[in-house]
């Protein structure tokens, strides 16, 4: 579990009937990755074959490691790379307690009650207690998935691949879980590569961004980066694209509860962060969160007014909306407005405006305020 | 009568027992095989292992005279132990039973396997079990319906097996004369009160046993159902 | 249909049987139908009803037990042929006469079931008359029928049996002791008109053809006795 | 398939294992109902109870015929019950083609290509032409659910229900599915019973709510009314809670592909939508889509502004927020802020304020434009 | 003996042939009912489907004479068509054939049954498919696998079989004298050269036809797979 470097560089290219898949990307050491993409995309087939069940020509390196290289022969098998899998399906072993569901890796690999992955915390951590002698059969869907991430925790991976593991959990166990996520990867560094569909859990948990359209590799990079570029919108559902700021805890206001930031000279107020001041977070704006003012605004609940120059406007043909890109201090921040609003504040280029933000989402780390959106209002 | 028959009976018992015990061994590597392979000829191999069954028993006895006696592979191992013969042997019995009730294991285990399917062991396999000891813990738990078939077919086969016993056993008090052949003895020689008591004796034993063995598995899985 | 019948003829008789059923057939241009099977399957099934005529059996017990329990024609029973014990090894020159059985140098002896066969029967008196039954007791294999005793020592399995002369008739190999029949009671195959047949005169007809010249010759030629029934 | 008096009268009860269930509840004709609560709270019970698979004791009325009444012994089996049912997992017949599947109920409930279920229609819908004769075993997840959908709608059902049809759908599909699910229910009347985690497809599609929680039913009535209550918190993610206002369609701003809506005096304008002058529609606002302003804010992009009154504000023990209840002409805004909001503005219940709100969803019909949430900036 | 060939290879499909047609009938919807009944004898009924196993195949065929003969339900049966008895003719055989062979059929069958699960069935219900539809399109075809193993041993075993047909149908050249009995004639009276022919025609034909059978099955699964 010492610190390398490296992370994972892979590529896969095959066949599985009519669909090809052809995907070269690296995944850094530290931090969650997403699999971003629609439906068959591939993301399941590129899962698989960084856990070996499935075998594509290619090659893959982990931490230095070679776990495949079609040209030299090498092929280490499932069993002995120390990967823990969370299905698309649930797939627990039918003939297994829950509890043995759970015990069957962790047997295997030695876990014992070491600090966050031991037995306790994470049957804990999923409500897993009143189940625990139950049978597979009789759980419920979002047990069953429950089951299946906490047996994959438990086998002491030191590569997480989870294949959309939340859906079907309601967002009370999503908030639970997706911190803990975010806590196992930075404090055993355990790399996280994880698939969904959906936009939302990706800003929030992760750090890098692969996005996949039909067996290709259509976008990679830091999740900020890619989610600033515009022409994701096919893949990335529009609504939820965004910016990621980087700012500096300044303040903690305890009383309210909430704590203030710098960004570039500027002040930002957000729900409470608890960390040291001085450290260093992301937030995530997400261009429908963010209005427009011409002139400083006064009395309105929006507490955090960014002054900036608009320098671009993208109107969206065929719908009522305009994308406005304002400069802030360097950053470009997103708007969507109505092109009704547009017309009448009469925006321009370069002009000079106050980007309201009305909720902002911390962006991978600190694992605290990840739980939930942050509203900046 | 009744002193004479327990000589049988035990060997009877004994034959079943390890026939149906060394079945399991050699059978679920081979069904395991029929179930996982990807050799074009798998099939081949599968319907080979049903051919025992075609031959009439006593003609598939005479072709395992053959293969055991002196000229055959069982008679170089016979050499060993100072016999000519694997024939006339209880170890020879043993033999032929397995090959004549081959199919019985084979075939429920194989579809056993293949209703498991690939997914519970890429699981086991992605929670770091080997292959081996994904196979015990979690194929084999999973294939349990099977096991039971051809544990129960098997042992009732060789139970009632007679063709293949007769014709290699030599009738053998105490060593090869088995329960079945002393049945015939009696219905060949008209003595039929007491073929009835053996028979009933006999069915209603392996009803017992069989009976047994079934709900002990289905307790076992309504256990995790 | 009473141009034909049904003869149940022990196993052992297969070959002779079929050679007199050719014979039968020719002159007589009736149709018989032969059925095989062991003498106490074949009477199991008479018990039962089986459309049989004429049961030829390997014994002379079985067709007293018929005619006793009412299955076959009182009167009609006669012995058709004479069996003759023979021992008997595949490898020439290892029997030599009754020495063979008083060295004992062998590991088995294969006899048939003599609670079932009458030349099982035949050979255990014939190893108590020798005296040597005590000794060699150990080393007796049981064959179901005299067919399988040969098998077990063709196949070199036992190393000599006692089997039917009508066996190793024409056969070319091996080595064999033409048993006096002095040391053994002679081992009578009877055959009965059964009450199947009764009214069927082609039944009638085969039984008095067995006991002819030209049938006692072929039964001869197989390797049986025939005396005057 | 006439419109009859009665929709669903439904009460069930019993045990699975130590799991209790004790529901009784209507579900209206007309309609589309969510099935909501958390993981295991007995949702696919409910729907299985309704389609006959789970047979505990209890009484169900549909549309007057009564399918089951355990006290006179009556319990129609589910073969006979001309319903649709979506599977929590897609549950494919693995022995057929996806073709094959998606006629097997068609044939049997004589199914043609009658508008909208035709099975042209259906396979476009989902995108499944190139799919029809693939194995069920070769699919992708998501493609997998997509054709379980298929299949429910083909069955010419009189009632669907549907156990999460949507997780493991990328937005796009969902954007596609969701007015169509909308459209069937309006033009054929099929009542919809519809299981969901998430809270926003639950406002956007359905007309009424059944909150389950443990097997006991803790809410139902229309979906306004239920999220209007405050005290759903624990089981409604308090992020997502909301309102829904009743709104009439005033004027077409083509030119901004627009919609300038009257609601009880005050204007409102969103996106365009396409119905007739003079149509009432629903439009649902979500809590924290809704800021405050203590004079009516100039220069700004947020175009609607509705004046009100503020009638309550519950602080949040423990987080930064605050709820502020705002009176429009009677109908109650929420509006979630921060407490440091609050007390900046210094608002207090009677105080008269201006509801700021970004952006609406429409609720229920029309269908042209439910496809997507509706940004009123 | 070319001519004296054909009609035991006749007589002997026709038996493997028909026998396995009706243990289909009779087995499918026994096995069906153990796989689905909840009644608490119904292991009880399994056993007892094991049990014709049990006994010598002579011994059985024995019984079954009794059954089938006058004095039994068969001759009561058998009188109906003007006959005294059942045993010696070839619906006799057939029903030997059936009751010998029944648990090859049945134990493949209801674990091919209890594999399918719930699950497809509840899909077929809520999509207008009544139990006996449901039966037909959804539990048969993925049941195949212990369908096709139900054919197989049940052809081989009925090929092969040889005691019960031998003792129920008296060796009846053309009505009910089969290959296996034919060959055991040959066996008998030491012609083993037509025995070897015999015995290597019953093999290889039968290894054509249950590896055909399998590469269909397979090919079948293989296109769904
Ligand atoms: N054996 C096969 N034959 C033909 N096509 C296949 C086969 N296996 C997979 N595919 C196709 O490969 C594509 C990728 O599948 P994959 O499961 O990786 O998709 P995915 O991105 O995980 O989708 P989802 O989000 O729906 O789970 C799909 O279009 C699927 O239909
Ligand atoms: N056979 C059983 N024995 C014991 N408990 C059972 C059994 N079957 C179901 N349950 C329990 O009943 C409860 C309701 O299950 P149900 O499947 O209806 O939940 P759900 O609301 O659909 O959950 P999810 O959203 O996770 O799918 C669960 O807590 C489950 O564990
Ligand atoms: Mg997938
Ligand atoms: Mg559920």
């Amino acid at each position: 579990m010492s610190e390398r470097v490296g992370g994972i560089v892979a590529s896969f290219a095959g066949r599985l009937g009519a669909f090809t898949i052809d995907v070269a990307f690296e995944i850094p050491r530290r931090g969650i990755t997403a699999l971003f993409g629609p439906s068959g995309c591939g993301k399941t087939t590129i899962l698989r074959c960084i856990a070996g069940l499935q075998r594509l020509e290619g090659r893959l390196q982990v931490d230095g490691e070679v776990w495949q290289d079609s040209a030299r022969g090498i092929f280490l098998p499932p069993h002995k790379r120390p990967i823990g899998y969370v299905f698309q399906e649930a797939s627990l072993f039918p003939h297994l307690s829950v509890r043995e569901n759970l015990l069957y890796g962790a047997r295997r690999s030695g876990t014992r009650s070491d600090g966050g992955r031991g037995f306790d915390d994470v049957v804990e951590l999923l409500r897993l207690d009143a189940l625990l002698e139950r049978s597979p059969g009789t759980l419920s869907g979002g047990q069953r998935s429950r089951v299946a991430i906490g047996r994959a925790l438990l086998s002491r991976p030191r590569l997480l691949l989870m294949d959309e593991p939340l859906t079907g959990l309601d967002l009370r166990a999503k908030e639970e879980i997706l911190p803990y996520l975010a806590m196992l990867h930075r404090e055993f560094s355990i790399p996280i590569v994880y698939v969904s569909h959906e936009i939302a859990e990706v800003a929030q948990l992760a750090d890098h961004m692969l996005v996949v359209s039909d067996g290709k590799l259509v976008a990679s990079g830091p999740t900020a980066a890619t989610l600033e570029r515009l022409d994701l919108g096919s893949v990335v559902d529009r609504f939820e694209a965004g910016v990621v700021l980087t700012c500096r805890v300044v303040e903690q206001l305890s009383a309210f509860r909430a704590t203030r930031l710098d960004h570039r000279g500027q002040n930002l107020v957000v729900p409470e962060i608890q960390v040291p001041i001085g450290t260093e977070i992301r937030l995530r704006v997400r261009a429908r969160e963010v209005s427009i003012a011409t002139r400083r605004p006064e009395g309105i609940s929006i507490r955090n007014a960014l002054e900036g120059t608009v320098s671009e406007i993208v109107e969206e043909p065929d719908t009522a909306y305009a994308e406005v890109l304002v400069d802030v201090g360097g950053a470009k921040l997103r708007a969507r407005l109505t092109r009704l609003a547009v017309h009448d504040l009469g925006l321009k280029p370069g002009q000079s405006v106050f980007a309201l933000i009305k909720s902002v989402t911390l962006d991978g780390t600190p694992a605290q305020a990840l739980a939930t959106g942050v509203s900046g209002n | 009568m009744v002193e004479s028959i327990w000589s049988p009976v035990r060997l009877t018992l004994e034959l079943a027992f390890v026939t149906t015990l060394l079945l399991l061994v050699v059978g679920t590597p081979i069904a395991w095989w029929l179930s996982r392979s990807r050799a074009p000829w798998k099939e081949a191999v599968a319907s080979v292992v049903a051919l025992p069954l075609v031959l009439p028993p006593t003609v598939l006895g005479f072709y395992l005279l053959i293969l055991l006696g002196p000229n055959g592979p069982g008679g170089w191992i016979a050499g060993g132990f100072g016999l000519p013969s694997l024939a006339f042997t209880f170890p020879g019995l043993v033999i032929g039973s397995m090959v004549y009730s081959l199919p019985f294991m084979v075939q429920p285990l194989r579809n056993a396997f293949d209703a498991v399917g690939e997914r519970p062991l890429e699981v086991a396999a992605t929670l770091r079990a080997s292959p081996w000891d994904a196979f015990w813990s979690v194929a084999v738990p999973l294939a349990r319906p099977g096991f039971l078939s051809g544990i129960i077919l098997t042992f009732a086969h060789t139970v009632g097996e007679f063709g293949v016993v007769l014709m290699i056993g030599g009738n053998i008090p105490g060593e090869t004369k088995v329960l079945s052949v002393a049945l015939f003895d009696y219905v060949e020689t008209l003595q039929w009160r007491e073929a009835h008591i053996i028979a009933g004796g006999m069915v209603v034993f392996s009803f017992a046993v069989i009976l047994a063995m079934s709900l002990i598995e289905r307790r076992m899985s309504r256990a995790r159902g | 249909n009473a141009q034909s019948a049904v003869v149940a003829v022990s196993a052992n008789f297969t070959d002779t049987a079929k050679e007199l059923w050719a014979l039968f057939e020719k002159e007589t241009g009736h149709r018989v139908v032969l059925s095989f099977g062991s003498t106490g399957q074949l009477y199991a099934q008479i018990s039962q009803g089986a459309p049989y005529d004429v049961f030829l059996a390997a014994d002379d017990e079985r067709t007293k037990t018929a005619i006793e329990a009412g299955f076959a024609v009182e009167g009609t029973e006669f012995t058709y042929a004479t069996g003759r014990l023979v021992l008997y090894s595949s490898d020439p020159g290892f029997v030599t006469g009754e020495d063979t059985l008083r060295k004992g140098e062998f590991q088995r002896l294969a006899i048939a079931n003599p609670t079932a066969a009458p030349y099982g029967a035949a050979a255990i008196e014939t190893l108590k008359a020798l005296g040597v039954y005590e000794a060699l007791a150990p080393k007796i294999v049981q064959g179901v029928s005299i067919t399988q005793v040969y098998q077990f020592v063709d196949t070199g399995n036992a190393e000599v049996g006692f089997v039917a002369l009508s066996q190793i008739n024409g056969r070319e190999k091996g080595s064999s002791w033409l048993v006096p029949q002095n040391l053994h009671a002679p081992i009578a195959q009877n055959a009965v008109l059964l009450k199947h047949g009764e009214k069927n005169p082609v039944a009638r007809e085969f039984l008095s053809f067995l006991r002819g010249e030209k049938a006692r010759a072929v039964i001869e030629k197989f390797g049986y006795a025939t005396g005057t029934p």
